[in-house]
């Protein structure tokens, strides 16, 4: 087993990999922008190293700095979690070049998966069935509309670099694609630094359905069931579930052996996620292989009970998988709700900023992965994802239940959390039902009921805790007054009120 | 301490006296069953009649913000007795919109000049924020007064980006 | 299903009710003692009702309070949780008396088991394997001592209506029987009102595992696998786990089915845990029934995958238990360790007082049932236990990793716990290979290897920081000194230094 | 600002020095590659040479308790500068031990009286606290001089309970 792995990455994916190292008995090292020096991950760690300043083209996706930090540490591995260099392969290669094992799959795999075109082109050779559109980089909004027209509207612009929903662009009718096409080129050459597109069928109401694959460099790969990612906004994933409440033995069977079939075509070692549409049919296609740990892991890991993280290490450490497929049962159901420093109120605009409290659930059922502490300053310059909040139950609905009340438990204040929105949709009665499609979260805020008038009780105690805290900061304010000692003037107050009774 | 509570168009008149060793608490003039003790925490724990009510209360001038088990008020106190001293909101003149920047972010497009006319929910601006790019739209409909930042600017918090009329 | 539950509780275990309810849409009601009131579970409920002063024989034992506090607030049941009522058969007759349901077994199956003697006869009669002993209470010392001449020292005193160690102990040779005999006697009079006790046969370095059990009305039972309870301080549980390392499918079984014919033979309903001694060489005898909700329960629902205090308030609501034996699977193993406000360092003895810091550990596989939260007073009355830690690993190796990875996380400051007792307890290497039995700890206690001195470079750091934080403190002393800006003494100080250089 | 922090029978000179807009650490006269900061949450991280140190550092009077990811450290700071006014700490005459209360309780049993010679560890008193029976021993053997509470009695934290010679 290594003796030092470091982590390259922040947050909440770098707190979790730094536990999954201690369980290990690794000595995780953190490395750290200027705008980091505070964070959690850094405290967790036993060693730290700053990589630069605050935007992260200059810390945390820099390659030299951190394989630098790597040779300072005498780190054996590095684990690059989501994100950043998670999907390099550059990274990956010169990781490689430089004697440090990447916790992932090779500079090769990553490469191939990482363009989806080529991706795309591959599978199609090996029997998976794809979404209808291009198969190689667009060269031109030209070109973009040929194909448009051929395969029929709507279309969908991806990045070919892409993920994450940066460089998408839903396209309803010709007269929108030269903006769009514009628009996802621009945001994938900033994203990516490759303003290369392709094309797809738009699927209507779809499900975005996910299977976790495990592989060794041994030959031996299996699956660990599927995850529901229907719920986005904006392309990014809002709630994730496992297992999915569409899918049964049989079609998780048949997602399984195409996912294993997606890691064998490209050699794969490590985790990884083959990602699906599935239409209203039940028919599924290939979307995109994702060649890193996913953000929405954990509920996979309580459903099935395997550390993937653990897997992980273990496989870049050369070991055999330890699992067989026999051995994967499903139990339960489990959910997570992405945490964001957002303001649902003003269209999810980021809310960054001091976390003035902090009290995260706890008791049966919950896990909470998270990345901040009280205290502490959400900074302006990375994804604002504070948390994640998973809840487990014996059954969907005990799961939901166990969701609902972990939220109410939970109080952060400071800044402007999507928790409150979370409370909303885990009672919606669409939700409720399984009734989930990637338009979901679109129709739940148009019809998202206004919020009913409070109980005339409630509104009475919130106020007289409006008049408490008055009067608590009145009393606290220059001059000796205390609750029990009163002032001159509330004791003149009182006098006059005495005198003159109580108005009504 | 005699308080006007008001909520959204409700006032709320709350007395609170100082007895022996207790506080006895009037809403709209009666006495109310209530329990109540400032946590270690800095929390209020609120027992009105067996129902718990726990509860952060947070001032900023007049207006405090009551967070808890029960949800949330957006509530403004006012004092008849005039203890404390009126903060005068700064209110903007009839029809003139002000935008302010909610975050720091950098102003990738502006997609408005001075003069132009523009339509409720119309994009404005587009400033880029942790990582997201984000869209500014129109409050209201109206004429573009004044651009108060250009494409590629960086903004703080709190800065004029520009006004509606 | 219930519409409002009362919980005759208070701490952990109340918020442990607490959740549950509201994980089941039923609106929790809390009692409390004028110590109680700024306590968690106060603040969690959606009701609470002042039952007394501090004294739990005022408040969390006066069996009228409680009910005329379920009759105000139209509480249609009570969970009495473990300890306090729990057990108390004359509590279970008075709620049935007023048509409130008692979460838990009937009066009558309560009684039978409460009284251990009659217990121990009725099971012989059912064919249950027993320690050798008395099987009614002891009129006398003499009677004693001729018992424990007929089976042979060492002997054990119990409680007749006993429980949790209090009232029990150990003779060794006929001259301390006199004066262990009183000590027993006067313990019980005070613990349970009865000073009546028994005698039994004290096995050599026993296990101390234990099976639950869950029954309904309609005359189905089911067994949930084992915990090993065996690490015991003063006939008090420390760290429970479950499964047992030492049990194997067919001791499993053979304790399960007896644990049943144990429930039956009292007509037993809900959930209620059978306790057995094993002996070395894997002989088990009956101990006693404890007809309760366990302090150790979270053990057995991570490992079966099931939420026990749900099915408790299913069962009493009279619905028929949704799982048969086959639907019971463990996977996995747990650990459960308590947090006890207490010293270790002065002989574990209890350390109330405020809460200055709360950190609780996060993330994979843990879970805390916890009591208290940070600036709250552990007030002098009750029980010192404050949380329970507990790990979840896919085999006890992970588990303990886990464990040992949540204590590093766990910071509780203002009062002293035995967290750090568990962390020594758990880098053992006996404890890692699952020696175990009830003489463990105190052997533990006996070998535990003095702190290793620090290393040089945390020592340093540690000065450091003592010196930052002697630093700031002068800084903020009265005067506008702080870090950046000097006071007059602090630049008197720094011109005196340059002067005359560093000494050496 | 130079201080000596003593741990067991170890002193440790520490000097931190003001530099422009960063101090510089010297340990043992040596400066050491040592970034800290005071976290949001009172606590001290520092780095050195890459190694994370995580620690709160609790004062009263010239003893403090660090307390991180390091281990628990008891201790003391001396000032040779004067800077504090020096705590007297309050010593027992010589041979003369002090038993106070722990906690608060009650006393249930009294098994020593003045003048009895007790053995090292023999039990002096049993005190219920926290529904526990616990004996206080002696800490050294000797002669009681004086018993200053009586079986049944309440005691609070830091009473006096009685004295060995």
């Amino acid at each position: 087993m290594f003796r030092k792995v470091l982590i390259a990455n922040r947050g909440e994916i770098a707190v979790r990999i730094i536990r999954a190292c201690r369980e290990l008995g690794i000595s995780p090292v953190a490395v750290y922008s200027e705008a980091d020096r505070a964070s959690l991950h850094v405290r967790l760690a036993d060693e730290a190293y700053l990589i630069g300043p605050p935007p992260s083209t200059e810390s945390y996706l820099s390659v030299e700095r951190i394989l630098h930090a790597a040779k300072r540490s005498g780190a054996e591995a590095i684990h690059p979690g989501y994100g950043f260099l998670a999907e390099n392969p550059g990274f990956a290669q010169a990781c490689a070049d430089s004697g440090v094992v990447l916790i992932g799959p090779s500079a090769a795999s990553m490469r191939r998966m990482g363009n989806k075109t080529e991706a795309r082109s591959l599978l199609v050779q090996s029997g998976v069935a794809v979404v209808p559109g291009t198969f190689e980089p667009l060269k031109s909004v030209e070109e973009a509309r040929e194909v448009a027209r051929r395969i029929g509207y709507p279309v969908m612009l991806k990045a070919a670099s892409g993920g994450g929903g940066k460089g998408m662009r839903l396209v309803e009718a010709e007269n929108r694609l030269p903006l769009a096409f514009e628009a996802a080129s621009s945001e994938a050459q900033r994203a990516f630094s490759d303003s290369a597109g392709y094309l797809e069928k738009y699927i209507a109401r779809p499900r975005h359905i996910e299977i976790q694959v495990l592989a060794d460099r041994h030959g031996n790969a299996i699956f660990l069931g599927e995850r529901e990612c229907s719920l986005q906004r904006r392309h990014q994933k809002v709630l994730e579930e496992c297992p999915s409440p569409v899918v049964d033995d049989t079609l998780r069977l048949r997602m399984g052996e195409t996912a294993l079939s997606v890691a064998r075509a490209v050699d794969y070692e490590n985790a990884g996620t083959v990602e699906f549409l599935v239409d209203q049919e039940g028919n599924f296609y290939f979307l995109e292989m994702n060649t890193r740990l996913q953000v929405e892991h954990p509920v996979t890991e309580l459903v099935a009970g395997v550390d993937l993280v653990h897997e992980q290490i273990r496989i870049a450490c050369g070991h055999r998988l330890g699992l067989r497929q026999e051995d994967i049962g499903l139990r339960g159901c489990a959910l997570e709700c992405r945490i964001y420093a957002e303001d649902p109120e003003r269209n999810f605009f980021p809310s960054p900023g001091r976390i003035e409290r902090l009290v995260e659930p706890q008791g049966p059922g919950l896990r909470v992965d998270s990345g901040v502490y009280e205290g502490w300053e959400v900074p302006i310059h990375y994804d604002p994802l504070i948390a994640k909040l998973v809840a487990f139950g014996s059954d969907r609905l005990q799961a939901i239940a166990r969701m609902r009340r972990a939220i109410q438990e939970y109080c952060i204040q400071g800044i402007r959390t999507n928790l409150d929105f979370f409370a909303d949709l885990l009672a919606d009665p669409e939700f409720q039902a399984g009734r989930l499609s990637t338009a979901f979260i679109e129709e739940f805020l148009g019809r998202r009921p206004p919020k009913p008038a409070p109980a005339s009780q409630s509104l009475r105690a919130a106020a007289v805790a409006a008049a408490l805290a008055y009067q608590h900061r009145e009393a606290r304010a220059p001059g000796p007054a205390s609750r029990r000692t009163m002032s001159p003037w509330r004791r003149a107050l009182r006098t006059d009120v005495q005198r003159r009774g109580w108005r009504r | 301490m005699e308080l006007e509570i008001r909520y959204e168009d409700q006032v709320i008149p709350v007395e609170i006296r100082g007895g022996e060793g207790k506080d006895t608490v009037f809403v709209f003039g009666k006495e109310v069953s209530c329990d109540w003790v400032r946590l270690p925490d800095g929390r209020y724990s609120i027992l009105v009649d067996g129902r718990v009510f726990d509860m952060t209360a947070e001032l900023s001038g007049e207006a405090c913000l009551v967070t808890g088990n029960a949800g949330t008020f957006h509530l403004r106190i006012s004092d008849p007795r005039g203890l404390m001293s009126q903060s005068v909101a700064e209110v903007a003149p009839p029809g003139l919109q002000r935008l302010v920047a909610e975050m720091p972010g950098k102003v990738l497009r502006v997609l408005v000049k001075p003069g132009d006319t523009v339509a409720y929910d119309q994009g404005l601006l587009v400033i880029e924020a942790m990582k997201m790019q984000n869209e500014i739209r129109a409050p209201k409909s109206g004429v573009v007064k004044e651009v108060a930042v250009s494409e590629g600017r960086a903004v703080s918090s709190g800065d004029f980006l520009l006004s509606l009329e």
